[in-house]
Order: C-alpha cells, then sequence, then structure tokens
C-alpha cells in the first residue's frame, strides 16, 4: 500500500471519528456556551443515548427493519428521549447551583456523570451489549479507496444534523434568544427573555446530538458499553477547546481536526497506537497553554 | 433522603462538638490514638488490611484537600501524583537496589517536579480547563507507565521489597498498619499547621476571590503552585509506601477511578475540613466493603450519595463550615 | 516642586480595537489626599484597575515613588505600595473579620510551608506580627474587639465599609486607592469617613486616591481633583478651579440621564 | 443512611473485627477467588459455578479428611486493590485454601498475601508470566502459561505457512504480556512481526489500527486481548476488506465474539484452554452443570472444577490441610486428571505441559480447528 493511500485512508478514518466527536463536542461547547459549565456528564449522555437507541431499535425494528431506516427512527426517539433526560438532568442538578461556587458545579457535574454510568453498570452487568443491526459491509472503491456504505451515511447524516443545528442557532427565535444568553443573562432577562426556558431548550438540543452520535456508533461499531462515554467525552472536550470553546464551527472544526490528528498519530512512527492519546492529550494542554481561546473562540477580556 | 442527610449530621453533631472544643480535643484524640495502636491485636487480617486502606486514603485525601478544599482546583489527575511516588519507588528499588529510604525523598522531589512541570503552565487557566487539564495529564501518566519498559509496562513491576527501619523489617500487614497510621498522623498534623498559617490562609483568600487576594498582594499563581506541590508531595509520600505494602503495582491502580475515588473522599466528609477528609478517606474505604453485598450497586450507591451530598449539604457530611482552623 | 507620589504619564488604554483611555497624564502628591471624579463610563475604575496592575495599558507610565509600576501584577504593585479597595465589597467570606485584615499582612512577610509545619520561632513571631497588626488597623478604624471573630460578610454595610479600608492599610500602603468609599453610606457614617480619610493622611502619612460621586464629600475632603470624560482627562485643579471649568460643566451638562450628582 | 453513619461512628472497627468467626465444627473453608462484578463478572460466576459442582460431588462422597466443604466467595472484580482486600478477607476467615483467579492484573497483588499467611492458592484461569516471579511458592497454575500459547499458536502458523504477523493488545496486563510473549517467539521462530499495536479498551472505533494493519498486508492478525474488542475489532478488519487470516487468544475464547462481531468472526482460529465441549471427560460435567445453572459451562469452568479437585487430592494425599503439606502434595502432582486431562507441575508451580487447542469460528459457534 503506498503512502498516499494509506494518507487517504487515515483521512476517511479521521473524518469519521471526527464526525463522532464534533457532535459530542457541540453539545459541550453549546451548554458551555449557556451557563458557563463543563458538563461531565455529556459523555455518557452520549452513552445511554446509545442504549436508548438500542432500546428503541429493537422495538421497532419488527416494523420497519434495523437497516438505515430503522436506525434513523430509533436514533430520532433517542435524541427526543436523552434531549428530556438532559433537561431533566438540567432543572434537578445544575439549575439549583447556577449561583454556587464553580468547584461546587463542577463536582455536581462529575456526580451526575458517575451515576449514569454506574446506573448503566448496574443495569447491564458491566457487560458488552451487542448492537444487531442489518447494515451490510458494502460500499464503493475509489482507485486503490475504499470507502463503506456505512461510513458515507455517518458522515452525512453528521453533516446534515450539523447545517440543522447552524440554521437552528442563526435563524429561529429560539436559536437568537440561545446566543443572546451566552453572552449575558440579566441583559436577556431585562430584554423579556426567559433565560431559564432558553437554557432547557440548550441542554436538550445539546444532549439530543450526543444521542445521536451514541445510537449512530452503536449501530456503526456495533456494540454498547457502560463506560464508552467516558473517552469520547474526554476527546469531545478536547476538539471543542482546540475549536474554541462556545464556538460551534469551532467544535466542528476541533472535532474534525482531533479525530484527523489521532488517525495520523497512529501512522507516525514513534506515536503509533499506543502513545496516540498521550498525543492527543498533549495538543489539548498546549492548546490550552498557548491559545486557551482556540482556534474559532472568541478571546475573553484580558486580565492580567 | 436529603432529611435524612440532616440526621445523619445531627448524629455527628456531637462528635464535631468534641472536635471544636479546645478542652475536649486533645483527650479525645488521644484515646482514639490509643484505641488504634493498641487495635491490631484484637482485629483479624482483614480488619487491618481495611484500615491499612483507610489510613492510606486519609493521607491521599488530606493531600488533595489542600488542592482542592483549600486552594479551590479541581483536580482530576490526582492519581498521577499517587502514580509518580509509586513508580519512583518501585523503579529504584527494584530496578537499581537503591535503598527505600534512599528513593523516598527522591520520590517527593520526582513529584514536586511533576506539580511545577505541569502545574507552572496551566494555573492560570480558568478552573474548569485545569480540571480537564489535570484529568489529560493523569491519563497520560497511566498511559505512560503503561507502555514504558522501565515502568514495567501493563504488568506493573513486581518484587518491590519491603524496607528495613533500624533492624524492623516493615513485612507483615500489621507492620503497615502502624506505618501508614503513623503517615495518617502526620498528614493530619502537617494539615493543621498549614491550615492555621500564613500559607494556608492564602489559599483560602485565592480561593474565595482572587482578585481581592491579588489586590491585597497575594501572587495567586505562586500561592496556587504552592498547594499543587505540597498535595503532589503527600501524592507521592502515600504512594511511596503504597508501593512497598504491596509489593506490586501496576497502571490500574492509577486510573480515573482511583482519583475520583480521592476526590469523593474529600467531598463526601467536607473540602477544606480535616476532620471531615479524614471522615470521607474513612466512608469511601470502608463504604464498600460493608455494601459487599449489593455488588454492582455499590458504586451506585456512592454516586448517588455524592450527588446528595452536592446538591443538599455541599459542605460534605461534617458539621460545621470551616473546622481545624 | 516636590516630586510625585504617583505620576501617570500619557497612559492610553483599549479593549478589542475600543479606546477606553487616551493620553491620560494624572499625578498624586505625596500625603495628598485626591479625588478622581467624571461622569459615568468615564474610564475612571479602569483608570484604577491599570494602576493597580488589574489592566496593562498599551501605553505610558505608571512610577510610583521612583518605581515603575506599569509592567507588575497587582500583587507586586500592591507589595510596591498601592493599595485599593474595590467598587462592590470584595471581603473574602466565610472568613473572619480578623482573618481578613491579616491578609493584608500577606506581601508584608515571608514565612512558608516548612516554618509552618515545624512551627519555626520566626514564624511563629511572624504569625504574632500579623495578628498585632491587623489588630492595630482594626482599631483605626474603629472597628471594637467584639466583632473580629464574626464572619465578615455578617457586619452591618458600613462596617464593612471599613473592614476593607482596615485591609487595604494592613498592606501598609504609601498610597490608598479608595473605589467609591461613601457608596450606600448614610450621612453620619459619611461624615466617620471623611473623618477617617483625613486621619489615614495625617496619622499614617498616606496618599489617598479617591474615585468617588457624592460632590459633597469629594468637595469636602479634596485638595485635588482630576476629571476624567471619556477616556480623556479634562481637568485637574483645586476645588474652585473645578468648580469653575466650563469643559467640566458642558462634560457633566451633556449627560443624556442628566446625572445630579455634580452639583454646581 | 443513619445506620450506616452509626456503624462508621461508633462500631466499624468492632464490626469488622467480628467478621472472623469462629470455624463452624466439620467444615473446611475453602475460597474461591474471582470477580463477581464488574466486567468480567460472567467469568468469574461461571467459575464459582464449576466450583460449586466440585464441592457438591465432594461433599456427596463423604467430604475431605472428615470434614464437609465450605466454599466462601472473594469478589477481585478484576482490580487490584478489590483483589487485596477480598484475599484478606478471605485469610481473616480462615480458608484452608484458596482457587479462583481470573485477571491476572488482579491476581500478582494477591500473591503475596496467600504467601504471607501460609494459604495454598491454586490458580484457575490467570496465567499470565509475570505471575511466575511473584509466586512466594504456594500457587499453582494448573492453566498453561501465556508462553505456552505463544508456542502452541507458532506451531499453529507455521503449519499454516504464515509468514508475517500482526499484533494487537489492549495495553492490559494480560494481552500485554501475551502479545510481549508471541512476539519473542514468531521472530525466534523465523517470523516476521510486520506490525505490533496497542488500543484502548471501549475504544469502538479501531480504524486508524485497521489501516496501519492493512498497510503492512500482515498474512496474520493476532488479537491477544478480551473477547467484546477483539469483536469489534475482527468486523472492522473485515469491513476495511481484510482477507488474511484472523486468530484471537484465549481471553476471547468465548462466544460472545461471535455475538459481537457476527459474521464477521466466520473462519477466526482461536488459541484455548480446554473448553468443556471438546473435552471426552466432561460429558457428565456439562450435564450437571446445565441442570443446576441452565446454561453452558463457560470457558474456565473445567480448570476451576480441577482445581478442586486437585486440591482435595492433595489435601487426602497429605492427611491434613497444614499449608506446607498441602503445597508438597501439589508439588507432587503427576499425571492426576479430571476433565481438562493430567497435572503436573514444573519447578515454578506451572503446569508442565501445554493444554492448549486450536478452535475455528463456525455458524456463530467454535469448533476444533483442523
Amino acid at each position: 500500500m503506498s503512502l498516499s493511500v494509506i494518507i487517504a485512508h487515515q483521512l476517511v478514518n479521521g473524518l469519521v471519528l471526527g464526525s463522532f466527536y464534533a457532535l459530542v463536542a457541540l453539545g459541550y461547547t453549546m451548554i458551555f456556551g449557556v451557563i458557563k459549565l463543563l458538563n461531565f456528564a455529556h459523555g455518557d449522555l452520549y452513552m445511554v443515548g446509545g442504549f436508548v437507541g438500542f432500546l428503541a431499535l429493537s422495538a421497532i425494528s419488527g416494523v420497519v427493519g434495523s437497516g438505515w431506516g430503522g436506525i434513523f427512527l430509533a436514533m430520532l426517539l433517542s435524541m427526543i428521549g436523552v434531549g428530556c433526560l438532559g433537561v431533566l438532568i438540567e432543572r434537578i442538578a445544575y439549575h439549583p447551583m447556577l449561583h454556587a461556587p464553580r468547584l461546587s458545579i463542577l463536582i455536581t457535574a462529575l456526580a451526575v456523570s458517575l451515576v449514569l454510568q454506574n446506573a448503566v453498570l448496574a443495569l447491564t452487568g458491566g457487560q458488552y451489549t451487542a448492537f444487531h443491526t442489518d447494515l451490510g459491509f458494502g460500499g464503493i472503491h475509489l482507485g486503490p479507496i475504499f470507502i463503506s456504505y456505512n461510513q458515507m451515511v455517518l458522515v452525512a447524516t453528521a453533516a446534515g444534523l450539523m447545517v440543522a443545528l447552524e440554521f437552528f442557532v442563526t435563524h429561529t427565535q429560539y436559536g437568537r434568544a440561545m446566543r443572546a444568553v451566552a453572552i449575558d443573562h440579566d441583559m436577556c432577562r431585562l430584554m423579556g427573555i426567559d433565560v431559564s426556558a432558553i437554557i432547557g431548550v440548550t441542554f436538550f438540543v445539546g444532549t439530543a446530538l450526543a444521542a445521536a452520535a451514541g445510537t449512530m456508533a452503536g449501530a456503526y461499531y456495533g456494540s454498547l458499553w457502560y463506560f464508552m462515554g467516558f473517552l469520547i467525552g474526554l476527546k469531545a472536550f478536547t476538539a471543542a477547546v482546540i475549536g474554541g470553546i462556545g464556538s460551534i464551527p469551532g467544535a466542528m472544526l476541533g472535532g474534525l481536526i482531533l479525530g484527523l490528528l489521532e488517525s495520523f498519530g497512529t501512522q507516525i512512527p514513534g506515536i503509533g497506537s499506543a502513545w496516540k492519546d498521550v498525543f492527543a492529550f498533549a495538543v489539548l494542554i498546549l492548546v490550552l497553554v498557548l491559545k486557551p481561546t482556540g482556534l474559532l473562540g472568541k478571546s475573553e477580556q484580558e486580565r492580567m | 433522603m436529603a432529611g435524612r442527610n440532616i440526621q445523619a449530621a445531627r448524629l455527628l453533631g456531637p462528635l464535631a462538638a468534641v472536635a471544636e472544643n479546645p478542652r475536649l480535643r486533645g483527650p479525645a484524640l488521644g484515646i482514639l490514638l490509643a484505641v488504634l495502636l493498641i487495635a491490631p491485636p484484637a482485629l483479624g487480617s482483614y480488619a487491618t488490611v481495611i484500615l491499612t486502606n483507610a489510613f492510606l486514603y486519609v493521607v491521599l485525601a488530606l493531600g488533595l484537600n489542600i488542592v482542592v478544599g483549600y486552594a479551590g482546583l479541581l483536580d482530576l489527575g490526582y492519581a498521577a501524583f499517587f502514580a509518580v511516588g509509586a513508580y519512583t519507588v518501585g523503579i529504584l528499588t527494584e530496578r537499581f537496589g537503591v535503598n527505600f529510604w534512599v528513593t523516598l525523598p527522591i520520590a517527593l522531589a520526582v513529584a514536586g517536579l511533576a506539580g511545577v512541570i505541569i502545574g507552572g503552565p496551566t494555573l492560570r487557566l480558568r478552573s474548569d480547563y485545569l480540571a480537564i487539564v489535570t484529568l489529560g495529564f493523569g491519563e497520560i501518566v497511566r498511559i505512560s507507565a503503561r507502555n514504558m519498559k522501565i515502568t514495567g509496562s501493563a504488568s506493573g513491576l513486581t518484587g518491590i521489597e519491603q524496607p528495613w527501619l533500624f533492624g524492623w523489617h516493615i513485612a507483615t500487614p500489621r507492620d503497615f498498619y502502624y506505618v501508614f497510621l503513623l503517615l495518617a498522623v502526620l498528614a493530619v498534623f502537617i494539615s493543621v499547621r498549614l491550615a492555621g498559617s500564613r500559607l494556608g490562609r492564602a489559599w483560602l483568600y485565592v480561593r474565595y476571590d482572587e482578585d481581592a487576594a491579588e489586590a491585597m498582594g497575594i501572587d495567586r499563581v505562586r500561592v496556587k503552585l504552592a498547594a499543587y506541590i505540597i498535595g503532589a508531595m503527600f501524592g507521592a509520600t502515600a504512594g511511596a509506601f503504597f508501593a512497598v505494602n504491596l509489593g506490586a503495582i501496576s497502571p490500574e491502580s492509577f486510573s480515573f477511578n482511583q482519583s475520583v475515588l480521592i476526590l469523593m473522599a474529600v467531598v463526601l466528609g467536607g473540602m477544606g475540613k480535616i476532620p471531615g477528609v479524614i471522615l470521607g478517606a474513612f466512608v469511601v474505604i470502608i463504604g464498600p466493603e460493608l455494601l459487599r453485598a449489593a455488588g454492582d450497586l455499590r458504586l451506585l450507591i456512592f454516586a448517588i450519595f455524592l450527588l446528595l451530598i452536592m446538591l443538599f449539604r455541599p459542605s460534605g457530611i461534617w458539621p460545621g463550615r470551616r473546622a481545624g482552623r | 516642586m516636590s516630586e510625585n507620589l504617583l505620576q501617570l504619564r500619557g497612559i492610553g488604554l483599549a479593549f478589542a480595537g475600543h479606546t477606553v483611555l487616551q493620553n491620560v497624564d494624572f499625578h498624586v502628591a505625596p500625603k495628598a489626599i485626591v479625588s478622581l471624579i467624571g461622569p459615568n463610563g468615564a474610564g475612571k475604575t479602569s483608570l484604577f484597575n491599570c494602576i493597580t496592575g488589574f489592566y496593562r495599558p498599551q501605553r505610558g507610565s505608571i512610577v510610583l515613588d521612583g518605581a515603575a509600576m506599569h509592567a507588575l501584577k497587582p500583587h507586586a504593585v500592591t507589595a510596591a505600595g498601592i493599595a485599593r479597595t474595590f467598587q462592590n465589597l470584595r471581603l473574602f467570606r466565610e472568613m473572619t473579620v480578623l482573618e481578613n485584615v491579616m491578609s493584608g499582612m500577606h506581601c508584608r512577610t515571608r514565612s512558608g510551608a516548612i516554618g509552618a509545619i515545624l512551627g519555626l520561632p520566626s514564624q511563629r513571631a511572624e504569625e504574632r506580627e500579623i495578628a498585632a497588626r491587623a489588630e492595630e488597623c482594626l482599631r483605626f478604624v474603629g472597628l471594637e474587639e467584639a466583632l473580629w471573630q464574626r464572619d465578615a460578610t455578617t457586619l452591618a454595610y458600613g462596617h464593612q465599609r471599613r473592614l476593607e479600608i482596615a485591609r487595604a492599610l494592613a498592606t501598609r500602603p504609601k498610597l490608598l486607592l479608595l473605589d467609591e468609599p461613601a457608596a450606600g453610606l448614610n450621612a453620619g457614617e459619611k461624615q466617620d469617613l471623611i473623618v477617617l480619610i483625613r486621619r489615614i493622611r495625617d496619622e499614617a502619612g498616606i496618599g489617598v486616591l479617591l474615585i468617588e460621586h457624592d460632590t459633597g464629600l469629594v468637595m469636602q475632603i479634596s485638595e485635588r481633583i482630576s476629571v476624567l470624560d471619556h477616556g480623556v482627562m479634562i481637568a485637574e485643579g483645586s476645588v474652585a478651579e473645578i468648580q469653575s471649568n466650563p469643559r467640566v460643566i458642558e462634560a457633566y451638562l451633556g449627560q443624556d440621564d442628566g446625572e445630579a450628582d455634580f452639583d454646581l | 443512611m443513619k445506620h450506616f453513619t452509626r456503624v462508621l461512628a461508633a462500631g466499624a472497627l468492632l464490626a469488622m473485627a467480628g467478621g472472623a468467626s469462629a470455624q463452624a465444627q466439620g467444615t473446611l473453608k475453602v475460597g474461591v477467588e474471582v470477580p463477581t462484578t464488574g466486567s468480567e463478572a460472567t467469568y468469574g460466576q461461571d467459575m464459582y459455578n464449576a466450583a460449586a459442582i466440585a464441592r457438591d460431588e465432594i461433599n456427596a462422597h463423604g467430604g475431605v479428611l472428615g470434614k464437609k466443604i465450605q466454599l466462601i466467595v472473594g469478589d477481585d472484580a478484576c482490580d487490584p486493590q478489590q483483589a487485596v482486600n477480598a484475599a484478606s478477607k478471605l485469610v481473616s476467615q480462615k480458608v484452608v485454601a484458596v482457587v479462583g483467579g481470573y485477571c491476572s492484573g488482579a491476581t500478582v497483588p494477591v500473591l503475596k498475601i496467600y504467601g504471607d499467611a501460609h494459604i495454598p492458592f491454586v490458580i484457575t484461569a490467570a496465567n499470565s508470566t509475570a505471575l511466575i516471579p511473584a509466586n512466594p511458592g504456594n500457587a499453582f497454575l494448573i492453566n498453561s502459561t501465556g508462553d505456552q500459547q505463544a508456542i502452541t499458536a507458532v506451531k499453529f502458523f507455521q503449519h499454516k505457512k504464515i509468514k508475517t504477523l500482526a499484533i494487537v493488545n489492549e495495553g492490559d496486563a494480560y494481552s500485554q504480556n501475551l502479545a510481549d510473549l508471541m512476539r519473542t517467539a514468531w521472530q525466534k521462530a523465523g517470523g516476521k512481526v510486520v506490525d505490533f499495536e496497542t488500543v484502548n479498551k471501549g475504544e469502538q472505533d479501531y480504524s486508524s489500527v485497521v489501516t496501519a494493519i492493512d498497510a503492512k498486508h500482515p498474512d496474520a492478525v493476532f488479537w491477544t486481548a478480551y473477547y467484546a474488542d477483539g469483536g469489534l475489532l475482527i468486523r472492522q478488519l473485515r469491513q476495511s476488506g481484510y482477507q488474511g487470516m484472523i486468530a484471537v487468544g484465549d481471553g476471547s475464547n468465548s462466544v460472545k465474539l461471535f455475538d459481537i462481531a457476527g459474521k464477521a468472526a466466520e473462519g477466526v482460529y482461536a488459541f484455548s484452554n480446554p473448553i468443556a465441549q471438546f473435552l471426552p471427560a466432561a460429558k457428565s460435567f456439562i450435564a450437571t452443570y446445565k441442570k443446576e445453572y441452565k446454561a453452558e459451562p463457560g470457558p474456565y469452568a473445567p480448570l476451576t472444577y480441577d482445581g478442586m479437585q486437585l486440591l482435595v487430592w492433595a489435601m487426602k494425599k497429605a492427611g491434613t490441610t497444614n499449608a506446607a503439606a498441602v503445597e508438597k502434595a501439589l508439588a507432587s502432582a503427576n499425571g492426576v486428571h479430571w476433565l481438562t486431562g493430567p497435572i503436573a507441575f514444573t519447578k515454578k508451580n506451572t503446569l508442565a505441559r501445554s493444554n492448549f487447542v486450536v478452535l475455528e469460528g463456525k455458524n456463530g459457534a467454535w469448533i476444533a480447528a483442523k
């Protein structure tokens, strides 16, 4: 296999992986935007999204089958269900703490993450759950490069969701309000915006995107596990930071960059698969130290 | 549950009253220490091991308490310093045959250096960024230990020799019970001394209001770095003795879960409150043992407990706001 | 003319292209009481933040007693001799009155972790010195001993204002910056404040620079007044000079909301 | 909560001290150290079930030394620290011997505890070579160790005319150990290791590793870790169009591999310790297991059954439960056999022969490979 083919393959791999990272990173960045909270539970909502999607597909596959059609329907159901769970978590755990010290709300988020993880651990006994679908192995050959149909559908879906989100944020009343809330809560209240409702909407949308990613990942890779949200949560946060936390296009860009970094990191001699995560975290630390606002983030007022 | 939490706190009330009363505190501590000193013969090996473990966690939790409870920095990778101590001692004694007591100060120095390297550039960051950077740092240390030959890769190091002290071979579980009891007492002593000092107050000033603290002439980065380094040294000390106690260490012992468990001890008992943190360490070690019958549910029970504490009693189960001053 | 205690030359500050301060020259003479006034949004607090190191001006120099301040961080500025209070009270919550004031002594003492752990004699002596100085400052501002062990944020508002001043005095400053010290005080408390500010200057020999909206108080206490408008220093002079300065009158009358705190 | 706190505040020490209660008359306590919680719980439960069948049979035949056997489970959760606690608890409960040990990483630190307490320990599954130097002498491994698996694998690959090999592990003690042993053995045998990868547990996306493997065109890919992620890797390898051989180590010999990998696992080879369905002597064991637990015995059930029988044999031979005597008897085992074949030990207390067999995936199940 020539180098250029390897590069092309890793490009495709990075794109697929990056799409997942981007979808999860979007939720991180949106939630951070409106309440300045690093939602540690976000990766776990991705995991819960996978399981809910799996249950939904099991329930409806008799009628719609378990091809992409069925998976899309299951994904939608999962987005709605887990989106509501996200709102519920915000109301119960985060809302009362909005004015508490930063440390308290961060630890609360960590606690929510642990509750979700261990609840699923208890329910599944820590076992992997096989996610059966009717997805085939087919694909197209572009010269020596093979791209599976599944990969294409996946990237297209992720792109579609991101376009829909961009439209929602820039062209709808809720989206505009969301951006306003991200800038200044008090000002929004004065202008008659129901800040609390907008925070709810943000959690719903952000969490639903993670649930969509979780369902697609479960279907695409074929298994679910209670701890599967941990690594991707960490990586998605890294992606959000690289892109500039609070910035929606930044999250997409950061996701793709990180996906590509990891794919190519595996291929680089001296890094390889064993050191690829060290590489990713080192990039995170470097970005935070050298350019804390990320690539597309707005710079905050400099304070000495 | 919330109501019960308060009830639990009320039960701890008399205990707290004793701990807060300067007249009763001395004798109460004396009695407690005496009981712990004469207890081992009456304890089975299991209880000895569990209590030893609890003492280890007292040291770790008090170390993290300096970082989280005093300086207000959320460190999600504290196990990394624990690992640095354990591996420094493990490598130097097992691979190079260096005497344990020589490796101990080296472990402290390496941990301090690690604290400076990771803390130096990142302590200026906002707190949630710092949390994730420390998490990433913890993972880097774990993965590095897993990949490197000198750390014994994933299997870790085995056959770490147990130390001698003036002709006493510290080897049995009971020996280590006393060693860790001593370490815990030292950790408490140092924590108390620091809490009442110029540096201890500076941590709190920075934690409560960074701007006002700076306006009072406190260099927040330097003060935070001091917390970070001292916390790292607590972790490394615990790690060093952990390594010789088990005789074998592997990267699994220094995972994210380990960091979370130590953090839980700090938060459950009450951040910044020394008796609370000690209680928290005992809760996270003895609790799961008492809940052994609950199987996979026990971690869930703990997670829910942590969440409820944060929602209804963010100052922890130990009564009062800031004790031990 | 003797050397100025504080000397600002050509200060320029901008945030994201938006000019906040433009070529500001300003000085405070030793042991002087100087007021900085100007309409809302004129840049007074920004100038304070430049002097205290919280903002780094893009242009200009700030010199205290011959030492350059403009490249220093806030804690170093405080150590060099400039103390401040905040417009909105910024006391350390969950800490006692005494502990709050002790914070001011941090930059005047040096014992560290090792001294504390070993309980070295030098460290103990220093702890006694810190407590003594804090008590001295509390007495100076008139907070009686019964209040010292209370949580700072449980004090009456007027007492909290005094506590902030005591905390700043504990840093042994050469110059004290007060950001709207009279805000929220009643008439009686304002008179006490005037007395206190005069004592700070007369008894402790500390120069005082204040931002204040209460014109009566400003006119009563200031020796010199500087007026800032839209980031530009438009006037400097004695009380009488300022009261008759046409640019100042224009600046205040030009305000849309007609803020009536500058009564001529 | 109230109770919980009171226990902590007042009587935690006493409560625990009481745990070491007096031994019941006429019974011998044997510890079974296996993970019954956590991700490896199914293996642990399966091993305990097998030990229980052995106990029932032994007790039905009059027990040992006139006493009945009582099993006490110690849950190590496949975690080193939990394992230390569980082992200490077993020691406190005065067990005369211990069988079990599934995860190598959790078994290494308990060796010292049983060693210090002078308790014989028959390890029935864990087989990392890291166990050998850490063994104080009281532990006996009746599952063949990783180096023997590597020998079996080398022979098999050579037989299949494999020249180049890619090895993938999961970065844990067991799989990394096996991967290293395999690399050494394969290179010694003149083969080429063209790619050596380490992936993360639960990572899901192994595509970049798959591409890296594809780029080297290995004749075979050897996965040395557990079935759960192995299933995903196999799927992704086949999805990317990899046509060569795929082989897995004994951590992936569970039939659940087929559940996760689906049809991609067809034709996959596994090196495995003897599993019940291929053991002629295990017919009645399988029947009993199915009757008792309504399931097929898992991969380590026969070995654990044998571990119990071996222990009882040694006690009978020694005529006492005295640790030194029992250990001496264990070391003298010379071809005694129950389900998994003759048991004898090397000087290092490891199984003297290789017990590995080669399996092949066919129609979602394992069959003996040709």
